[in-house]
């Protein structure tokens, strides 16, 4: 038994734009497959600095993608669930880290959390140095993919509307037991494709973590960091490495997309 | 455990007050857009009233400020108020089994209890074998069963339910109705309903809302039997007719006059009074009939029902019970004249 | 070259980041001495441009920060002219205003503890710091290897980092910002910037004129205000 | 008459971590007000080369993003409601762009359209050359935006369902009228969500469009690229120009976040 | 205009052929979950059966392949056939009078037309006032007659309505009914319902289902009358026993045997039979009544409920309607254990 509203419902025409639309995102990848030197490939890759940097990539973008769910969640659920004074404001200036050119957004917090910053003299007397060291990578890329968690979450719990969690609420449970028990499962798609996005913008992140954590091999030098410096010396190597970015990053939202499909 | 209620939601045009005693079922009755769904969200917390106050017992639950009053609120899960809404909106992401344990779990009950209690409830609406299936897998009547199990499972001190049988088929209708009358016995509980059956079967008391108002209440059998206004009439298959008591008549609006056996207390002279016969007692007519003096009533036929063995007319002013063959004669269809007259013996008139 | 209107000729020059200042300047002088002429200037690091006129950017003159980035373009033959260097720049400790690190010369630089950041050996400011650690005969401990001079220096700047290895013409941009700290054995790693015509261009001889304007007697007193070294 | 489940439904304790995400979004932004050089702001803003940069910015995004709505809501409707093989393959691949550095992404790009890319002599016989002209920024920052607006608009898609679709279908309206009457309006907020962020994602684009477009002022020297070069001779500069970029994001956001509320 | 469908929907148990002729109205009847919704969602194109076929007169709608038929499918939006699901579902960007002239526009009506033929709809279920409300702002009851209303305005070849009244209350139904009554009188349509007023006043035809499966189908007042399906019975009001027809009585899986009057023609011996008696037949005893041989079934009382002037006593095995004073005198409450006789006149006998 087959529900129609899959090819009944998608009127013929529309096929036509999205076609052109992942054309337009699938050339440029194949071309770049195309420019790859294979051969060369297997060395590139498994290069001690391109292992280095390919898991401090994944340990550092895991980490803040746990961080982007553990503040992000809470944020969407306070825009899209609450309701106070200022609050159109701040969602826009939660946001900005959005289009705050990266390297802007690492001098902001090498300002904030650097050794001189706003906080640096009380992070440094609890014996806290960020500079320079791993942790500084997962806050810049913290940084700057938190507003996408945030955003397409708080996108989806008002898609989802609150009429379940008024009804959970009528049945006794407490807001803790709603947001648990309701919340969060109703807008899981939702909350993973926004981690995807925080995830994939982590993975890619370049600007804020060479600002604020600077560049060194297994510590802070990430794979689109060092992608980057190989770059100036060799750039089909970059574009190898790339590729490596390309099969993390689809296997991650592969499996993403699988989880969502299966609900 | 008693429960008041007072609200204005001007936004809604409802503006009412409600008491349930200790282990009453209170039924709520009225047309649609009444407000009769406004009180209970009231009532549960999921809608603040501009003015109003909600109280369990001495708890207040819901006070708007003002008056001298300090206002306060408690949220719906600390009311232990649960609602049975329209909508059966069970949790799309449980299946039915998890749904029904879900208030027993929130309020704090083990895995065992949990499960043990929706076992119970599930079986007790009939649904017990769809336990594992998930809420978009079941057909209406379905769904609403395991709204209903959700609702009783929470067990709280106040019920309430909006239409908890809309969508029930005739074969468990009875069974259900049985099943809430053994649960309502020792709750207090608010139950809306369409229907004068479970008005009948399942309420102490019974309250007419029209138009955000309060427009009768009392016993059940009183009520229906002795309506004061046209919903509650309607609903109890009764005709009602109002207008001034004067010279020991009802005189209607549009100039017919009713004369009918008054009630003790009779209505004083001058006063509303409301005259209310059954269908079964209106004899309709094309042409004037003669014989003793009766109220007849001009009236243009609306709708033609059969209604057990005998056919229902309903006119612009009352409706008839008349045999088939009567019916047949008179050459009755919607948009006939006809006249209706009644034995003065038939009708009782009671103040409004 | 489409880019101007109404009959205005427009040379466009890519040219070396670290030249912002000092291009922007000159380009204000050619336009006022070649009378409907238009400069475009288009800054990035100089791997960027080579790989964009390689790809067939609409460039008339090409200045690098470095040989090698400039043999990139020569190899594919795409020089218009034959390179010439036009200035030089040498490397200098630069420091936080106060000096927190106490930093004197370069061998504090291979402090465990300080908090030292130089250029990647990848890029050429990163080279040059390896081989001028070679010529002093210390080995530098970075905390990071960054990936342009610009980053290098905003981590001094911002105090992050106690000193940092960057470019004389560098410290005097940042105009007090850091503190500039000679090493006398600069001298021995010099990093030349070679200027060239392209072979696209379609106005080569107003191309060479700029290259003349850079080679010659106002060019170089421009880049040397910057700190530029003269080859 | 107020509704609840606005104070009522959220559990307090998620305002902690709410405000600590919000903290750590703000304190860098505030950081970095902090450090903008007041006195020197209005020479700096409106410097020849900061209004054209910003207005090309505003040009190019605006372009970008109406780009992105035309090829990336098809997109999103044939991944959310159509089922073909390889679907998942295809929505990976699709977003790819999230993860790949954007440096790569130009370089691809060019690699693609590009005199000597794949497309490159096809377009040139049609007489189009796009690299290094403000068509090839519109295209880098649409490369790189367009997974965003299909992420969240799938997201919404998903969310919302079709039960709305199905019954206008069975009251006889054709699958476009559908689209345009039920499914459009239907995922409005998420829509608009994703639109911010494929605007914001254009406004803040840098590595593509340096790599694929240039930096010519006026042409393709977005504001990005404005405040990388910037950065280069005077950070403050840098600084203060990014404030500018900020107060345009927060008036496009907040002007989105109102049309949303007001729904 | 002949519609026809024949489906099976195993994933939900279905396995059913319906037929409407040319301007016939067919009720659907039957218990929760017995595939009314899914034979409609069939016939609306929602759902494709996994076996089937669905055409209105010579054109084929849903055709699954195999058997030598070529597979085709004509989307919903072609058929002409217009669905008002069980739950109301209206569109909740637009305002009442916008849904309501969905349909209209979609077939490319004017948009003056469309706002004539909302505005008229409207009226007609009596919420012309509400037409600029977001459906958000509306009560049950008044969703649903919108509902109601947007279906009707797609003037579609084929009807199909899901309960359209489940939700109204009793001072609107009877005109409601009526407008459906002028509404359905020159159109083919499907009506599912719980009501058997609804079945008796719109359908020409009834059909029974149950699990899935049609048990009974037959002209309206024949099933009503003559039901031999339990649920049928139900729903008319009616007993019914099932058992085997052998030496001119009717003997039941329980041992007991049911005597009455064979119908023309009669059971053949041994065959299957049915025996119908309303529930004012039975009397009701608690020891066992002497006198003239009757049937007598001993029983367990489950409900007791009021049914006009009467006593519906229902029980394990059939109901009984006694008069209040006798329902008194016998003391009866569920659990109780009763007999129940009935004179052999009073029974019905027909091949099942
Ligand atoms: N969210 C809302 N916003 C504004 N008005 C509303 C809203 N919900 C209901 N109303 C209006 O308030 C009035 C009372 O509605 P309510 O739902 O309480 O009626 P009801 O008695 O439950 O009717 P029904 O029998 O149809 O369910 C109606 O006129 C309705 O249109
Ligand atoms: N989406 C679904 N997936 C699987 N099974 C379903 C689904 N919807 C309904 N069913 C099941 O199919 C059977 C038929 O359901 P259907 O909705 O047709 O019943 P119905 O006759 O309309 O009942 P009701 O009177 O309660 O509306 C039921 O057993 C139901 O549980
Ligand atoms: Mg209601
Ligand atoms: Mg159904």
């Amino acid at each position: 038994m087959r529900r129609t509203g899959s090819e009944g419902g998608v009127p013929r025409w529309i096929l036509l734009p999205a076609a052109a639309g992942a054309a337009f995102v699938l050339l440029p990848l194949l071309a770049i497959v195309l420019q790859v030197d294979w051969r060369a490939f297997p060395a590139l890759v498994t290069s001690e600095a391109s292992r280095d940097a390919l898991l401090l990539s994944l340990r550092t973008s895991t980490a803040s993608t746990l961080l982007c769910v553990l503040l992000g969640v809470p944020m969407a659920v306070a825009l899209a669930r609450t309701r106070f004074p200022g609050q159109s404001l701040l969602r826009a200036l939660v946001l900005l880290p959005l289009v705050l050119p990266p390297v802007v957004g690492g001098i902001a917090l090498l300002y904030t959390f650097g050794r001189r910053g706003l906080l640096g003299e009380t992070l440094e007397v609890v014996g806290l140095e960020v500079a320079f060291s791993t942790a500084a990578v997962v806050m810049a890329q913290t940084f700057v993919a938190l507003p996408f968690l945030v955003v397409s979450l708080e996108g989806a719990l008002r898609t989802a509307g609150h009429r379940y969690e008024v009804v959970a609420a009528s049945l006794g449970a407490r807001p803790t037991t709603v947001f648990r028990r309701v919340t969060l499962p109703l807008v899981l798609p939702g909350l993973l494709s926004g981690s995807v996005l925080a995830f994939a913008r982590a993975l890619g992140e370049f600007g804020a973590t060479i600002t604020f954590a600077g560049s060194l091999q297994g510590t802070t030098r990430t794979l689109p960091l060092e992608i980057y410096l190989r770059r100036e010396t060799d750039a089909d190597a970059a574009v190898a490495l790339s590729l490596v970015l390309v099969v993390v990053a689809v296997v991650v939202i592969g499996t993403a997309g699988q989880g969502r499909v299966r609900r | 455990m008693t429960f008041e209620l007072e609200a204005e939601v001007p936004e809604r045009g409802v503006e009412l007050a409600l008491r349930v005693a200790p282990g009453e079922t209170v039924a709520l009755l009225g047309p649609n857009g009444a407000g009769k769904s406004t009180a209970l969200a009231v009532a549960a917390g999921l809608l603040r009233p501009d003015r109003g106050r909600v109280a369990l017992d001495a708890r207040p639950l819901t006070v708007t400020g003002g008056g001298g009053q300090r206002a306060s609120y408690v949220p719906p899960h600390a009311r232990r108020i649960a609602l049975l809404a329209q909508d059966p909106l069970l949790f799309p992401h449980l299946d039915v089994r998890a749904n029904v344990e879900f208030a027993p779990r929130a309020q704090g009950a083990g895995r065992a209890a949990a499960r043990e209690a929706a076992e119970r409830w599930l079986t007790t609406v009939g649904v017990a074998d769809l336990a594992d299936r998930r809420p978009g897998e079941l057909s209406g009547g379905q769904a609403q069963r395991v709204a209903l199990a959700r609702a009783l499972a929470a067990d709280p001190l106040l019920l309430l339910l909006d239409e908890p049988m809309a969508a029930l088929d005739v074969a468990v209708t009875p069974a259900v109705r049985q099943v809430l009358r053994t649960v309502l016995a020792g709750r207090s509980a608010l139950l809306v309903t369409h229907d004068v059956l479970d008005a009948l079967l399942l309420a102490d008391r019974v309250v007419v809302l029209e138009d955000g108002r309060v427009v009768e209440e009392g016993p059940t059998s009183e009520v229906l039997s002795r309506p004061r206004s046209a919903f509650a009439a309607r609903i109890a298959g009764l005709n009602i007719l109002t207008g001034t008591w004067r010279g020991g008549r009802v005189h209607c609006e549009d100039g017919s006059v009713v004369a009918g056996m008054s009630s003790d207390p009779a209505p004083s002279d001058g006063a509303r009074a409301v005259a209310v016969f059954s269908p079964g007692a209106v004899s309709v007519y094309r042409d004037a009939p003669g014989g003793s003096p009766r109220t007849v009533l001009r009236a243009q036929v609306t709708e033609i029902e059969p209604h057990g063995d005998r056919i229902r007319i309903r006119t612009t002013r009352a409706a008839a019970d008349v045999t088939p063959q009567a019916a047949a004669e008179l050459d009755l269809a919607p948009g006939a004249e006809v006249l209706l007259s009644v034995k003065a013996t038939e009708i009782t008139v009671y103040p409004a | 070259d489409d880019a101007g209107d109404g009959g205005e000729r427009v040379l466009t020059v890519y040219a070396a980041a670290s030249l912002t200042a000092s291009f922007e300047e000159l380009a204000e002088r050619f336009e006022a001495a070649n009378d409907g002429v238009s400069v475009e200037l288009a800054f990035a690091g100089s791997s960027d441009l080579v790989a964009q006129i390689t790809s067939g950017a609409p460039a008339d003159v090409f200045a690098s920060a470095d040989q090698s980035n400039m043999d990139k373009l020569t190899a594919e033959g795409l020089e218009g002219s034959a390179p010439e260097v036009f200035a030089t720049n040498t490397l200098q400790i630069a420091v936080p205003p106060d000096n927190p690190g106490e930093v004197s010369d370069l061998a504090d630089l291979s402090d465990e503890d300080l908090a030292v950041v130089v250029c990647a050996p990848e890029v050429p400011c990163g080279a040059a710091a390896l081989a001028l650690a070679e010529a002093a005969g210390t080995t530098l401990a970075p905390d990071s290897e960054e990936q342009s001079v610009a980053d290098v220096l905003g981590k001094v700047r911002a105090g992050e980092a106690d000193a940092g290895l960057v470019y004389v013409t560098d410290v005097i941009a940042a105009a007090g910002d850091v503190l500039g700290i000679d090493v006398p054995e600069s001298d021995a790693v010099v990093n030349d910037y070679p200027i060239a015509t392209l072979a696209d261009s379609d106005q080569a001889e107003l191309a060479q004129a700029f290259v003349d304007l850079v080679l010659g007697e106002q060019g170089q007193a421009v880049l040397a205000e910057a700190g530029f070294g003269t080859p």
